[in-house]
């Protein structure tokens, strides 16, 4: 077998080393009840030709998004990453590193860390970031969790444009330790509708903008009224490419923000892996969840990086950690080190003000078709429509004819009460006549 | 040859400084077409301020983190022994099917119709994992090995609350060896954690645990193979036990990959039990993830398996399986209660498809000598290093990784911390030091499968070089360890005392 | 910091023999169906001996060459100012379409309606180099710029003998200053060799020329910018007195980095020119090649261009251009009279597609601004570093590289060499030593345009260190280097006398 | 540009260091005639994302290989790759380093080169190899060359089973050098034809086996011939597969062996870059052309290598030199060595026998159909049919079915006079359907 090196002379050499006759001596431990008589009832091992084409035959059942007019966001979206993205990810220092526990032989690991923190606190607006969490939903769940421990209350608040995958994350991991939560209803537009859900029992109020209608909110006035009552301001996104382009969380009040980093430097890939990003301020970093890199100097005197602030993690604290959470997103944070490294601010703007005007081209075409109305009036590059059919039906068709014109927001939360909605998104990817292919599209299929 | 260069460098050792030192902020390495400049949509929320973000244009950028990327080891470098972390061989093929198109460019929100493959591949997946550890449903969205825990441990409470027993039911037995994520899971579940004792010879104790059941008992979580590089001999009677106390048997699969394809979980009496695929299947770390757990669950659990459900239908028209996914409660059969959703979307996609590959290459027989190969590269060193270092659980057999500690050298003050730094100067990553914490000055070192002997030769032949010279006294060698590599021995009480957890101007020390 | 590790390692740095040393030949790295085992039709050729090839599985495959591979320096580790080399960036982008399975999986002798696109691409880079170069013509086929080379001179061969007179124009010009590949295409073509003095501020001696040529007289070949890093002020002029003669005008075309997008060689009187496309166009030099030598003709040379031809219909009934290659001188138009072919298929295409993808991704303007940065960095290293080193041209202005000489430290005994090997200790690829011939003890300096003025910066830092550090008289300092590079200085001398060209089993010295 | 890292303020910066004013001043060695005002008329500069575009739009307009039944070798072939090869090349150490001319920092190039000649020497079964050609038929044309220069004779003869390019390509560089050229004629069996066409004059004999019709031939006897004559035998190839199964030309008597090594390591990327094979004798290495990598010792001792006998290379010898090469192909060599590595004597040996399975297999499909004659009888991977109908309209008509059928013999030689002969190759590469699908379209193409 190609990966395993060992011959059967080494093998026989080695039992006798350990001296045992046969390898089943070393599972001597496993009850003989339990110990599989013959293999397994799988197919035995293959040549890379013929996996390779098993996994290529699976690939070609899927339609890749690029291969179509591709109109859909809701948490995941398609950018285009520069090559020497992936070729650097791809190096074996870092992909075949693990984390950087011996921090004098992970430099490498660990510099890029500290990079991706001050990357992910400047483009935030805030003090401290961590290493990254599993992606923008669990992300968010523990943003809940972290402001239950901080306010010591357990309830906390969620806007009625949060995306409902994250929403139902984290109630799964809420509920499971008590801490209540509330759900304004559904809105394209009004995410200020939690002050009113807001009392004195409430940890956390969580807005998200852009929300997953596309509006974008100014989250100053929510910040004073939740500070007001003793709660923790926490600002969600799914959309990273926004902060090129809009006002960071940080300035208007945030006191964690969380949120999907995948739009920089990730790639699609149904869903997963991404890579959460998890900020907040100076005083709070005792509560943060993660890993978190920080400078320090070694024997000589000379900068290095270390991986930090361990005694809030399980591999100390064990049952008193913040959170569970061990392996991270590793490799992704660092396409979104590098990927934003490319960028600088430079690129990251020019980048969000080309999403931006593609959003305005989309909702101006789609607007001119009959049947559709625009719901959505701030935006960054996502809008929802509303249209004269069920939404689902209408992807469907759309589908069929070539066109992945977005999710309908019944598929994401059946019982939002949109049935005819539906998001769509627009970055840079999408050429002219991309959007013309999707309003004409969505003609024929309103007609 | 210790001399001071002009550069910084050190012949191709590249010294290479902060992003935020070396970059700018008007530099891109990005070229995009101009904005057209029309009126914004923003509603009076465009950023005011700079964000100060540097920039770099390609070629530096590469050359930022190839440098930096030099400053790492590998286990393309070589052995990465790290106890409970089964540091593997990546295949190269398993990136290329990742990043093939009708994967990687495919968006979770997708129309079912138009992603049928992927959902295929995740039922094959789930086929292999079902067969491969005897179990009956699997749960594939955890993100990690931690999360796979959270999803067990959740389908458990759920299964108490459907008995009505989720209030009484809240302690979970947890042995000491354990690692943090069980007890950090417990805890994040609303279970309180009773930590088991182990016995002299690295096990639970049988008999400490049994005095510890009750009808407040939720779970025991056990791992199997466990922290000290053993087999829980006594696995079944573990689960009976569990099971006539009322409660479920969560075990921590960290460790499969000793007895992939030898044993079945299922034949074990297991409930629930995550499969690192970053691990046993060899999906790459990545310098710290991204990970996926699947979570496999006994007949008692399986109905409440998390969203999203994949289903097939056989029966369709065209003759061909139509594949979808239930992302909703009232989306799934009616004899299922999802307990809810571990996130967003439906897993880690790239993960999945890699260990598929890795699954279809080794097939059957080759996973079956993944495992044995493994046991035996463990014992072999073993063998080999327990005349010179003390092994606190005897001399085995072990399964996938073996365990020292540093009582031999007590007298000379030599620690394990010293034998790690020193070996960086061999050129090795160390061992997993002082886990498990039952262990004091633990030393676990799993080689894996994919070493040949020729480097445990090696291997073996500097860590009795190194015993000797802690035996011989040279102590001062070991604490001024590592001198060879990129820096020397950091100090990470200063990094937790005084936080430094970000880059900012006038924080800005000199460019190494 | 110099003590000898158990292992053989230094910290990161991994020892590593060679495959014969540490592979087998019972092992491999890829995993093939059994065959079936049926009588063979070899003929009784079967081979009958062992041919002791050693084999390696995947991780140690991918252990020995990573391992290898840090041994090396690269352009993304830093500078690599090698003079006449042009080591620019190589963008991943290009690396990508290369790799795109409409490209690198195509037969060259797929049915031609198989592969319209990849003669498209090929007619597309031409226009490019046409365009850029102001010529009529070119030759896709050369393998390399001696390639080229050796195409633009047979095509000068051709038109001589078309006109009678090959067996009389058998003489060459070749300044002094010239690659050695210039003389050495020259003679293999057929020709002899005249060489041609340079003027004291290194360029052709025009005088000299004038006193050279005769009806004998085949060519001149050129180098412009030539091997000193310098314009030849009087280019037109050598261009009319070569045509004068009756002879041709080669121009070698290696540096066109300089003058790229600025000035064009089909302006100055250029009848051939090769262009390196792994210099100026940037595919990568992957350790010594591959490369591309597309060969620009003039009018004059153009119908004596080699196969295979490029030939467009775009009067095709779809209204699309249909793409074909003449590959036999049948299928060539009646006025042309290609000399023959220069080696199998098409030439290289995995070059044309880097090369054309970096062309759009530069643009006209990008190009003539690669030429502008590449020049302001050449001048301006020229100017940080004179008051140092010897300048034996001047204080420029200079092209794309500049020259220096280790005349300064004649005293101290000091040699270029000795400098290149310190700059290996401090982290850089040194500049071009002891070429062009011209110069005694030569420096060429070529930075390029990717580099940003902060690496430029330090390198002169640690060049002019250099220079004080020869001039206070620490010749052993430099005769020791290099001290940090993987090994020390290398015997080349022992090495041609007792030449070792392979490995043999008797042969084997300890793996180190 | 993202690809330039000066920015306006270096640029000015930079000038005032150099003296100048402006960029312009700086080309003053430039007739100003022939300085150009404006830009040339080309499009300017992309991005990545529309770069992509363009070239993706390009490869699209082809059929590649693998979407096809394949049956298409003559000189290149289609084999697996295994994935790690293209990782490892890719690497920046080893893809952006230059000729190893400071070897003390290039000991990564260099080994692997020392590796690649032994590689080469043990497979060819000769004494040393060099570090490579530009590809098979540049090394061809060497041989000639060299042949030529350790004779002193000026004629060489090619056996009639040389693939027609490569006699093309000597013939082009030969008669500069005013080498004659003598082909036997185009003969399916008949490498011995050359002994008929040997004389004192002849410096060398170059037969290829396989060769360009797949048979394979016996060395030995027209070795010990040529040898008689005080000539050079050559031995040519273009398939390097072959020799897992067949015998080395060196224990066959060739005095230099030539040929193409693409099949191992690299794709067929629609003709090159390739890599050439070049194997001598130890007696005639000041005669071989190209560079060599050579083993030494460093100034403690230590084993190192280095590129060595340079004095008989351009950049040395100029016009005395034994070739004008310089860049040779030293990446698709290290992609070679790599694979080769991969493979051992033990994957090369079934590989070869795989491949020779299916050639078999193939061999015996078409010869079921009607109209189909199978004219090779001793081969390895590659059989010459004779189809009832003209060969490049056969080839033409399977190319519409989705089947790459071979090449006409009169696309690579039109005088040949066999313009009813098809060249197919088999490989790993090709499925049982794949043949079957052959089989039924000859059928009914020849219908
Ligand atoms: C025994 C054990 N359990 C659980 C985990 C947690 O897995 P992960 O890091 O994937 O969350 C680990 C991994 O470090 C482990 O070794
Ligand atoms: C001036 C000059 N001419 C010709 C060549 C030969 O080019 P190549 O190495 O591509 O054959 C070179 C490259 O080294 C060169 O610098």
């Amino acid at each position: 077998m190609r990966y395993l090196p060992l011959t059967e002379t080494d093998r026989s050499d080695m039992l006798g080393v350990i001296g045992v006759k046969s390898i089943d001596e070393l599972y001597i431990d496993v009850p003989t009840s339990a110990v599989l008589k013959g293999l397994v009832d799988l197919p035995n091992a293959q040549g890379e030709l013929e996996v390779h084409r098993h996994l290529q035959k699976l690939a070609e059942k899927n339609v890749p998004a690029g291969r179509t007019a591709f109109f859909l966001g809701a948490g995941a979206y398609r950018h285009h990453i520069p090559a020497s993205v992936d070729h650097l990810i791809q190096r074996s220092e870092f992909l075949t590193a693990y984390t950087p526990y011996q921090p004098e032989i992970a430099q490498g690991t660990l510099q890029a860390l500290y990079e991706f923190q001050t990357q992910v606190s400047m483009l935030l607006g805030m003090e401290v970031s961590n290493a990254s969490m599993y992606d923008g939903s669990t992300a968010c769940a523990e943003a809940a969790m972290m402001a239950a421990r901080v306010t010591k209350r357990k309830k906390v608040i969620f806007s009625g444009g949060v995306h409902p995958h994250y929403l139902q994350t984290a109630r799964t991991a809420c509920e499971a330790l008590g801490i209540e939560i509330v759900a304004a209803p559904a809105a394209i537009d009004d995410e200020a509708a939690v002050l009113k859900l807001l009392d004195d029992q409430t940890a956390a109020v969580i807005v998200q903008s852009p929300n997953v209608f596309g509006t974008i909110t100014d989250l100053s006035p929510i910040a004073d009224g939740v500070h007001a009552r003793g709660a923790l301001m926490v600002a969600n996104f799914t959309e990273t490419v926004a902060f090129g382009l809009i006002e960071s969380p940080g300035a208007m009040g945030a006191d964690i923000v969380c949120g999907e980093g995948q739009s920089i430097g990730n790639a699609l890939n149904f869903g997963g892996p991404y890579v959460g990003l998890f900020a907040t301020k100076e005083k709070y970093i005792r509560q943060m969840p993660g890993r978190v890199a920080g400078e320090t100097l070694d024997a000589d005197g000379k900068r290095g990086f270390v991986l930090t602030l361990s005694t809030r993690e399980q591999h100390i604290r064990r049952e008193k950690a913040t959170s569970n959470i061990c392996t991270n997103s590793g490799l992704c944070q660092l396409a979104f080190t590098i990927h934003m490294t490319l960028l600088g601010e430079a690129g990251l703007t020019r980048l969000a003000q080309l999403n931006h005007e593609k959003a305005i081209q989309l909702a101006d075409a789609l607007a001119k078709v009959k049947g559709v109305k625009v719901l959505t009036e701030r935006f960054f590059n996502e809008i929802a429509i509303k249209v004269s059919k069920p939404a689902q039906d209408v992807i469907d068709a759309l589908a069929a004819k070539g066109v992945i014109g977005g999710v309908a927001i019944s598929r994401l939360d059946p019982k939002a009460g949109m049935d005819e909605v539906i998001m769509c998104c627009a970055t840079e990817t999408n050429t002219d006549d991309d959007i013309a292919a999707y309003a004409a599209a969505l003609k024929k299929v309103l007609a | 040859m210790n001399f001071q260069t002009v550069s910084g460098n050190k012949g191709l050792q590249q010294a290479e400084g902060l992003i935020f030192e070396v970059g700018h902020h008007e530099a891109t390495g990005v070229d995009l077409p101009a904005p057209k400049g029309g009126k914004d949509r923003l509603g009076g929320l465009k950023r005011k301020s700079a964000l100060d973000l540097p920039g770099l244009t390609e070629p530096e950028t590469m050359r930022h983190y190839v440098r930096l990327s030099q400053k790492n080891y590998a286990i393309d470098l070589g052995l990465f022994p790290l106890g409970s972390c089964t540091m593997k061989h990546n295949p190269r093929l398993n990136e290329r099917t990742a990043r093939m198109e009708g994967f990687a460019d495919l968006h979770p929100l997708q129309p079912i119709s138009t992603v049928q493959g992927a959902i295929e591949l995740m039922d094959q997946l789930s086929h292999w994992l079902l067969e491969l550890t005897g179990m009956p449903a699997v749960a594939l969205s955890p993100k990690a090995g931690a999360h796979g825990e959270f999803c067990g441990m959740l389908a458990i409470k759920a299964a108490l609350a459907a008995r009505g027993e989720d209030k009484i039911r809240t302690r979970v037995l947890v042995p000491s060896s354990a690692h943090g994520t069980n007890p950090a899971t417990a805890v994040a579940c609303g279970f309180t954690v009773d930590e088991v004792p182990g016995t002299a010879d690295g096990r639970v104790d049988i008999a400490a645990m049994k005095a510890k059941l009750g009808p407040d008992v939720a779970a025991v979580m056990v791992t199997n193979p466990n922290t000290c590089g053993l087999f829980e001999r006594d696995v079944k009677t573990i689960a009976d036990l569990i099971h006539e106390a009322g409660g479920y048997f969560y075990c921590d699969g960290a460790n499969y990959n000793a007895i992939v394809g030898r044993v079945r979980p299922g034949d074990l009496g297991v409930d629930a039990m995550h499969i690192n695929l970053h691990k046993t299947f060899s999906t790459p770390h990545g310098g710290g993830g991204p990970g996926a757990g699947p979570t496999v669950l006994s007949a008692a659990l399986a109905p409440y398996a998390p969203l999203p459900l994949i289903t097939v239908d056989l029966t369709a028209k065209s003759g061909r399986s139509v594949y979808s996914l239930a992302e909703h409660p009232e989306e799934a059969d009616d004899d299922l209660k999802p307990f809810g959703r571990m996130c967003a979307f439906h897993g880690q996609m790239g993960m999945f498809v890699r260990a598929l590959t890795y699954m279809l290459s080794h097939g059957s027989d080759g996973l079956r000598q993944v495992a044995e190969d493994a046991v035996l590269n463990a014992n072999y060193l073993l063998a080999r290093l327990s005349g010179h270092y003390n092994a606190p659980f005897g001399q085995g057999p072990c399964m996938h990784e073996a365990l020292f500690d540093d009582t031999n050298f007590k007298a000379e003050g030599v620690e394990t911390i010293d034998f790690a730094k020193a070996l960086l100067d061999e050129g090795y990553h160390p061992f997993t030091t002082y886990f498990p914490l039952v262990v004091h000055g633990a030393m676990l070192i799993e080689p894996t499968e994919t070493e040949p002997k020729r480097e445990l030769d090696r291997f073996a032949k500097v860590m009795i070089s190194l015993a000797e010279r802690a035996k011989s006294g040279d102590t001062a060698f070991f604490k001024a360890a590592p001198k060879l590599a990129p820096v020397r021995r950091l100090d990470e009480t200063r990094a937790a005392r005084q936080p430094k957890l970000r880059w900012r101007p006038e924080a800005a020390t000199e460019s190494v």
